[in-house]
């Protein structure tokens, strides 16, 4: 199983079953949903920006292995970021699960390198990561009256 | 009836016998789609090396011979299904555009605001979208028979169906087996049920086809649906049994060549049923070779099919109840089970099972199933399902408990 | 470009090289259905013996690489039509069904009383049907394109058709390649000028695909459909290009599974094309074999396939002109002839010229052909058709000739 | 070209040539149509029944040898018939026609034993016999006013 262990790497398994940031986020004020049609997959993203910063961030929904652990990671690198920043995250991430090319330094992102030999992953990967872009681009909402 | 020699026909399918990800083969997915013994293939290539041409307006000796073998095949069909006359077979892409067929055609021509067009919940999508939208656009209201009970027991309410079927129900249409939950339902007391309000059946007999006897004349239904490559026949063809009175006053679907008797500038004659329903070079060659699969099925013999499938399904599912945190989808006790399981393991998605068991080797299907309303119902995301065949083993099974285990011990982290 | 070998091109199809009624088989009947290179079978049984699995919604080894081959056939056939986006190929059964999905979800979506769909007289009834039924159902007007000419000049009335184009007109449909008189019409152009009223344009090109070179943005319509078993490839698959902006807009055709993104008891929402269009399991394997098919008449060569189909026509038009009391269809002068020529002979009907012609193992082709009001304004009961493809020579239309000398003498008494 | 001569006998040759009883009949009192949509052939069968009997018989339309010979020698069998004999008749030649079984007696109905020969031309061998029953069947028409 030396494949299944580059694509369940210690960090995904521990984000999956210890996922950081999970749960609605009440303050928030940016939301997104994100599902994948073909297994069922969905995710919802809560922001709340303050100013162009993003102040708090949660996640909630269903999926994968890939795609919690993902979610999760996700959350823990986008907290205090703009959004242009988050933008070249994900780029950066998206580079990693579809050419399996990890970043020099040592780091969490890294981990999901392994997807990129299961092509059909890669969506279950970037799922959280489209939720956040879109929550992002969406319009402010009054997260009280959600 | 002498008992088939399983292992020996297992030789006739020659896609099993390959290596993936370096291990044997194990294909647990066949009612996603089912592999095709030599003969289909064999049947397929004859036809194109032979006989290719076109049929029906054809008088030269190719057209006449492909002609004769269409219209062969759709008289073997019709014995496959028990219809008594052939003109009540319509070739289709499979079960999806037979449905859609009868829904537009029919659904079109006969509902309107008042009418109750009755499903149930253990429906596919393909059994469920067309009849929801064809509701939307006539007006008529669509309901549906609930599926009751606990995760291994599950099945329709049957009260709840004789509350629902009012004389406002103009349709009836339910799936004889469910893809998801494993369950056959007993289609020729639906269908008796229904015919006492008069409602128009339709059986969607995707899973059932080319596991266990199919007579539409014992079930008693209007329509019938199936697809070939379930049954393992080929892509891309597939059928609508049809009561020939309803099938001759139903509108045209498709539109063109084949289908019409005199075409003017602005009006147009149509043929009778089938050729009606037919628009367009028909897939020839994929009917034809359908043949062979239903040739093949019945000298196998779809009763000793639907035991063997039914016995390696029980089995399997008595080996996963071992399982810690298995949540197993199933028919109460008594009601027969198709030859499937489905299962939601508590450490471990669908889709990491999947991908799991690929590396050994092993073709599971894993997500809603395109069940989604059912799934949410019973607050299951997706879930995990092996599906058996004629071709299928217990060590096949033994294969994926073994590699279940160690799925789960790899999740729950122990 | 080198000349292709045309006799060592004969040699990849199998079903050519056989005998009819104790005679070598002549196949004159391509614009029917075309015969299958080696290749083409051969990947239909790689597909089934290797890779056979259902696609989309599975993560095993095998659905993974069905689903690759899958749309890597859809990426190939936009390569094929010249489209930019694999997204705007739809896979559908054939010419036929991909005018029934335009003329059913875009048509009855946009078309309402007082539009007007402008097609031609010259269309098959598979273009033509769909259009004159969806105009009766949205109270939309059609009008044609007159067929203006003698016999063997015919064509479109360019004039009327400047006329027929008013800002009313929403759409117009015509034929690229005419199965029937063998003309193949300027789609550029005609589209150009559909263009200046606004109309979305759909070109059936079911005769065309296979026999010439055709790029959807050089012609620039808006739909283009066409049949994979006329270009080579296996019957039961064909494919719709449509403009991405339009087939996003336009609601789904058929339902079911895999064209689905959420689906609740009451309300479902839907992928985006080309999935959306797509119910129901494809006819994977076949579509698969198409991209054979492509593969080996792109190596061959579209323009040469076109120029060398264009001289057999037109070496069998001369011939034929010796016959006494026959009428040949045809272009006017300049304008292109497709690779088949009609005919009508004073003494024999065609269905006798084709018995006869048969008996010789000339495989040929009489009736209406698919386009009955025009046959009935030419004042022409039915006709013979003679097509031809890569795989036919001059030497048999010499015995087609020498045949025909025979019916006539027959049938003249003379 | 022996199964051709078998199928095209000179009856048939003849009757195609010289078709008997062609032409629409101005006093006839019933009319049918047929029609084979395979192939286009057409054919319309005009009679005038008096009393039980057809007293005058007529046909036109369009199609192959085998069609307008077969439509021209019915309606030299079916003059002077009750619908009933018309019934038997057609019994007798449908018999011929998918058989190949010919009468003992020398006839011309025989000419179309070739036909079963070429089962997809049996069709327009009946096209005018069965326009001709459907005309016996059909309410009377005036024909003046048709
Ligand atoms: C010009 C034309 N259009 C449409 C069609 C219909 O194609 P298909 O029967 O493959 O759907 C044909 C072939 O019969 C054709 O020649
Ligand atoms: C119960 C049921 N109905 C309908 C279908 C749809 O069949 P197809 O995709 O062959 O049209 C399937 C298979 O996916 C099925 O399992």
């Amino acid at each position: 199983m030396s494949d299944l262990t580059d694509l369940y790497q210690q960090v995904i398994l521990d984000h999956n079953r210890r996922p950081r940031n999970r749960g609605k986020l009440p303050t928030a004020n940016r939301v997104a949903h994100g599902d994948n049609p073909t297994c069922g997959d969905q995710c919802s993203v809560y922001i709340r920006l303050e100013g162009d910063r993003i102040a708090e961030i949660g996640f909630d929904g269903s999926g994968c292995a890939i795609s919690q652990a993902s979610a999760s990671l996700m959350t823990t690198q986008l907290k205090g970021k703009t959004a242009a920043e988050a933008q070249a995250l994900f780029d950066n991430f998206h580079h990693i699960v579809t050419t399996g090319e990890a970043p020099e330094e040592i780091s969490d992102v890294a981990a999901f390198a392994g997807v990129h030999s299961f092509p059909a992953r890669i969506k279950c990967a970037t799922l959280g990561w489209h939720a956040a872009l879109n929550a992002l681009k969406s319009e402010p909402t009054d997260a009280s009256t959600e | 009836m002498s008992t088939p020699d399983w292992a020996a026909l297992r030789a006739d399918f020659p896609t099993l016998h390959q290596d993936v990800n370096g291990k044997a083969l194990v294909y647990l997915d066949s009612a996603a789609t089912a592999q095709k013994p030599r003969v289909v293939l064999d049947a397929l290539q004859d036809f194109y090396l032979n006989h290719n041409a076109n049929v029906h307006r054809g008088l030269h000796a190719l057209s006449m011979r492909a002609t004769d073998s269409y219209e062969a095949a759709r008289l073997r069909t019709a014995k496959f299904v028990g219809a008594a006359d052939p003109a009540e077979i319509v070739f289709t892409r499979g079960t999806t555009e037979s449905i859609n067929l009868v829904a537009s055609s029919w659904g079109a021509a006969n509902l309107k605001k008042g009418d109750v067009v009755l499903i149930t919940e253990m429906e596919h999508h393909s059994n469920l979208v067309p009849w929801q939208q064809i509701a939307l656009r006539t007006g008529a209201t669509l309901r549906y028979v609930p599926v009751v009970g606990s995760d291994a027991e599950l099945g329709l309410d049957l009260d709840a169906l004789d509350r629902l079927l009012t004389p406002e129900v103009k349709l009836f249409a339910f799936g004889h087996g469910s893809n998801t939950l494993g369950i056959v339902n007993d289609a020729a007391d639906l269908c008796a049920r229904a015919r006492k309000v008069g409602a128009i059946t339709v059986v969607d007999a995707a899973q059932t086809i080319g596991h266990q006897p199919v007579d539409v004349r014992a079930i008693g239904c209007d329509f019938l649906a199936f697809s070939g490559h379930k049954m393992a026949g080929p892509t891309g063809i597939g059928g609508l049994y049809g009561r020939k009175a309803l099938l001759d006053a139903m509108p045209p679907y498709q539109l063109g060549g084949g289908m019409i008797s005199v075409v003017d500038f602005f009006e147009t004659k149509f043929k009778p049923s089938p050729e009606r329903f037919e628009a367009g070079t028909p897939n020839v060659a994929d009917a034809v070779a359908l043949v062979a699969a239903m040739d093949y099925l019945d000298a196998v013999g779809r009763e000793a099919i639907a035991a063997h499938d039914r016995e390696l399904a029980a089995y399997a599912a008595t080996a996963l109840a071992e399982l810690p945190g298995i949540r197993i989808l199933g028919p109460r006790p008594g009601q027969p089970r198709a030859g499937l399981v489905s299962f939601a393991l508590k450490d471990a998605h669908a889709h990491d099972v999947v991908t799991f068991a690929d590396q050994d080797g092993i073709a599971l299907r894993g997500g809603h199933h395109c069940n989604q309303p059912l799934m949410k119902k019973l607050g299951l995301p997706s879930s995990t399902r092996a599906s058996f065949y004629l071709y299928n083993t217990r060590e096949e099974v033994d294969r994926l408990i073994v590699s279940l285990r160690r799925i789960v011990k790899f999740f729950s982290g122990v």
